[in-house]
């Protein structure tokens, strides 16, 4: 959000982006169900140049037992990078921004997991972001999504994720590394396709109240897409595509 | 704060029931947030400093501001960090230690709701570039709890910053130097207000109480700017917004936030 | 103590300090107790420049139970500084000397509260100091003895508490901040005066032994000064003083 | 990983009773390591980067290269840093937080079969002798867990580096700046091989998988290197081993060193 | 070493009753310290050390000197530090991790009372005003605990300063370089002395060992140098002294603090 | 193993190293048992300019009970420091190699102990390196058997160590701190000479196949020597030996 100077075209006479995308189309996604052989559930994501592992484990009992909730089971999840991840070598301690990430995934899971279904016991998602490329947490919250689904944990739909954002004045689908350090606001959405019901919301930048119902609008579009590749990454683990 | 036993499950039937016939527990209507009190000043010997009571949350915020060296590729643009604190005074359930998850998001949420708002002009924190900038640190410490310490945190900042002088220093031989009697005020570009919002079954309800807090099912902060603009925005909680509910709470937080707005603006006249 | 070099005149002709106070004279101090809604009992006090707010909570149970004691209830007291409360802003990790002082004020309030009361309990003591101008510790403890009693807490005495020192080679009352860098001794003094008992007892540089036992001497009258405004303070809050 | 409860016994006892006929729970020769798969470039935004599966291990190594600052005494010599961390993901009894020794010894030891091998020639590696160096950073981390992390992490740190390209830096203004087109591979004398052997009873077997791991009675790692010799050691557990054995591993670790060597070499070379 | 259990409540009525028939446990007089016995230079790589046995406690001290950079305001100065560590193999209680207040305490006694003496003349340890000066650090470390660290950690790191020998250092291209053949010992201005008072009921006794100190009801902890002069005091514990304990207290500790002072004074001669 | 150009002859043409010594004698050693008071069995070892204090306390309970076992005892190790043992003053957290050197020793005394003989309780082996001279992990090993030894702790043998090494591409017995860092490999070893066993063995540093024989041949030599002046230790403070 720095509004830096930039020579960069953002956004040219055809409505065509820095990388060559129209302003409503996603970066190149690619998601798998399954993958690791020690997990109870797993997924991979490949949105854009982020690649992102998920492992789930769970329901599973709770040490120290006082954490546990006799009425419900809980959520725990971990977004974590590692140290080859970004451009500068990552400094292995948690940081304030992965703790927060974390929380914020988790708020965005619990509303699609049957968390009553399983009392006293817990369920980890365990984030690891091996290559960032702007939009990790939508990329990682919709792989979280698969791999819960993949690990057999009771849900009531999946959570999808995609960005919107404000680029050249625009409204514009999934804002990439570069559009986020020039651009003007980034606004990464979760979103329940069939409960119809947002779970992740944040905004940094500066949007007029009309840009503002646009992104949301926008954002949403981005997560119906990325509904299908969820559904079809179940859907070729468990049905088989004829290849791997 | 988070966890939900049989006595908060009665105060949420209570208070789901009232919410059904448009009434508060403490008899505000849903879009009304509590009295704010803002008292600029509070600690002479920091930069700026402002206490602040919304209801029964309190909040003391000290800015001090010192030269720093610039971030990497930054070196255009002071530096401005803003932080969160629950004093163990606050409540009886707040603990010691490092900070937990909850108290993270709150200062990253207050943080960011003042930076992405440009409220203070970074570039005119430059003492040489590249070299030597202004350091702009809003520290908040909660005093007494009763809720929603986002609003309260984020007003309190607001206010110290926009009672905050700031010394004039030059480069001596590569130190940074005060030059006397050129002390100036914080360049600020816009006045931030944030405005918290609950979700408690399907009504919204403006800057929840700890009693409401406690029963909330989700709540989304959203920050707007002196032209009307939303500049920041964060969802919590454990249930979701329909697209109606996210639209409807951006023009509660338009709304709200110009009321907030003048009060702030006030208290700095006072202050003066 | 560092005896640096100073233009600073510590004590003219006239025995008047670089503040306009006489020898025997401490400086402004305002206490008030109460004024936390969550706590059981607080107070606020002003010595000078220093501003210090208290909390206190208890008898509470203790978590983990192994830290309790059956015999006695065990007090527990946190000295802390805000980030802005110091002319450098302080880095909010909790300091050595953060740590010392704590362990210091909770000695010297244990002889004065009736521990053996309440077995198995903890009272716990938060100090905050909002601002520091020289002699923390001092006002710190005597708001603290105000807000115990203001929890309720039963005592013996309240622990009233005021520094003395030597400057320009004299003793004097409450050695203020520009003293204390300047100057040659700081000897901070808690002392309960009803049962004439000492609690707290520190000294900082160099006193001949006859210095020493003055020091002690015109320690303990500000201690009484000290004493009668704490008193004042719960009456305030409790008999009113038709204001506030 | 290391606690043998009752079912460990009784695994402990068959593959003991198989051993004492020649044999292995998953079928392989005594000296026999587990299928090496080697996938290099798996990040291609580090500046090298593999993933290795060593049976059902599985760990993913980058390769981050950026100047630093040397370290004391040592001015003529670039910088060579290997870590590895267990990621929670790999297996049901990770734990997150700090590492505990045994993952410590794991880092270290897989650090120092690199670094005593002189695989990279770290003399080519100075911008400005006393001033500025380059830094090569390995980072290991394990994605799947079975057994044997010793050489599945000194494999993929070893493909790493040899899948690796460098930028070229120079100093102006004394601040490391990029020759544009100036990339070059890593310099690279010798290609370090980690072998590692467990004992259980008296048989020494290859490559211990999970279930041989935590039957296992002591264990050594030996690395070679290109000419044959030997390079690094580290015995472990809570056993130890005659004269006889310890030069028997010597001989082994050569022989199998040569053949995983081979792959090794070839990863590379299907890179380029 | 603070809880006290039903035997510490029967050892301190025996400790009681003989306090008021004028006796002590181990037939000591009430103001008369245990035998000390100092050996210097007992770390030979060390700039200076000293492992010191008062009673049964023993404490070594390892002084290092070495340059640093000159605290900010203090470019004047060099810089004394000196720190206290228990051991675990001191006493079977001692945890090991970070150290818990009364390590800090004693730590920082220790540490002022040399530092208020001003023992070590800090302005004859610059290198170069506000570039670099001379640290030096004192660090004791217990190796067997019976009761009263503060007097034999404070013994042990006079001895040990009085012991060492400092290098001189010049810069050269503003880094400190060893100047050979110019060693001397350290600028020392006076000798100071801690002598540590037990409150038991309402007897005074000096230099209390572990049993004593388990049934104390409160301490003080006073320095005196080689004037007489009282430059240093620290109360503890959970009782507090009358205005007469605390005057008795000074007179006890210059007296007792003379007879010390001559021994670490014989301690230093004997090392030369 | 930097293979750092040096002046230093570190050995000359009749085979004597730079320290005088021939290449299969160890530098001086002096073991002592006992010594500490509270400890309940303790030993001293220099060994060259090494000196190192070990204490050890057991078998006694574990807190937190889960950590112990109810079929065997256990070992714990700490390998630690002091600040001024090191020529730069070294910081007291512990570092990653102290961490890796207690877990190496304990493996290494594992073997000797016979841990069988006290479940569910635990022996703790303190490990103080006063001064540091290269070869710290031989010589603290040494002193830690003769201060189990000291405990009573019930073993099957003393564990004894030395290193060897290969300097001037020669090997050598015992490498001293300015060999290894000239030098060209170091291999400590421990050894339990009844027993026939190797329980402590590393290796920095190249060597052929033909080398590393005799490497493990010449440090069981100097194990052996080791161990011979760890029973006298004993015999001298269990039997005396008519002086101190």
């Amino acid at each position: 959000m720095g509004g830096r100077e930039s020579e960069l075209v953002l956004l040219d006479e055809n409505g065509i982006r820095c990388d060559g995308r129209k302003v409503d189309e996603p970066r190149r996604i690619m998601i798998k169900a399954g993958g690791l052989k020690n997990a109870d559930g797993s997924a991979y994501i490949e949105f854009g140049d982020n690649k992102i592992l998920v492992g789930v484990f769970g329901p599973r009992d709770v040490h120290p037992k006082h954490m546990s909730n006799t009425d419900t089971g809980i959520l725990r999840v971990r977004y974590h990078m590692e140290p080859f991840s970004v451009t500068e070598r990552k400094n292995p301690a948690p940081s304030r921004r992965e703790i927060e990430i974390s929380k914020v995934i988790k708020e965005a899971l619990e509303p699609a997991v049957m968390l009553d279904k399983f009392p006293r016991t817990a369920v980890d998602v365990f984030i690891e972001v091996l290559q960032a490329d702007g939009g990790t947490r939508c990329a990682a919250l919709s792989a979280a999504s698969v791999a819960l689904a993949d690990a057999g944990i009771p849900m009531r739909d999946l959570v999808a994720a995609c960005a919107a954002g404000k680029v050249a004045d625009t409204v514009v689908l999934d804002v990439n590394n570069e559009e986020d350090q020039a651009g003007q606001a980034d606004m990464p959405i979760g979103y329940m396709p069939n409960l119809e019901k947002i779970t992740l919301l944040q905004l940094d930048g500066v949007l007029t109240p009309e840009e503002y119902k646009k992104c949301v609008e926008t954002g949403i579009n981005g997560c119906k897409i990325v509904y299908d590749l969820q559904k079809k990454a179940l859907h070729d683990k468990y049905f088989g595509n004829g290849g791997d | 704060m988070t966890s939900v036993g049989v006595l908060d499950e009665l105060k949420k039937l209570q208070i789901l029931e009232l919410l059904e016939q448009g009434k508060r527990v403490d008899g505000r209507a849903l879009d009304e947030p509590r009295e704010l009190v803002v008292e600029t000043n509070a600690i002479p010997k920091a930069n700026g400093s402002a206490r602040v009571r919304l209801g029964d949350s309190e909040v003391i915020c000290g800015v001090k501001i010192q030269p720093d060296r610039p971030f990497p590729d930054m070196g255009d643009k002071g530096i401005f960090i803003c932080t969160a604190e629950l004093l163990p005074l606050s409540d009886p359930s707040v603990e010691t230690g490092p900070p937990g998850p909850d108290v993270i998001e709150l200062a990253r949420v207050v943080d960011r709701g003042i930076r992405e708002s440009h409220m203070i002009d970074l570039s005119q924190l430059v003492i040489e570039k590249d070299k030597s900038v202004v350091g702009v640190f809003a520290d908040n410490v909660v005093v007494d709890y009763d809720g929603n310490l986002f609003d309260a945190c984020a007003y309190a900042a607001t206010a110290a910053i926009l009672s905050s002088k700031t010394p004039k220093w030059e480069l001596k031989n590569d130190v940074p130097t005060i030059v006397e009697g050129k002390e100036s005020e914080v360049p600020v570009t816009t006045i931030p207000v944030s405005v918290t919002m609950g979700k408690i079954g399907r009504h919204i309800i403006v800057d929840p109480n700890a009693d409401e807090w406690v029963c909330m099912d989700a709540r989304i902060t959203i920050t707007t700017d002196s032209d009307g603009n939303i500049c920041a925005l964060q969802k919590g909680g454990s249930d979701g917004f329909s697209f109606d509910e996210v639209i409807k709470c951006g023009e509660i937080s338009v709304k709200v936030g110009s009321k907030i707005r003048e009060k702030l603006k006030q208290a700095k006249a006072g202050n003066q």
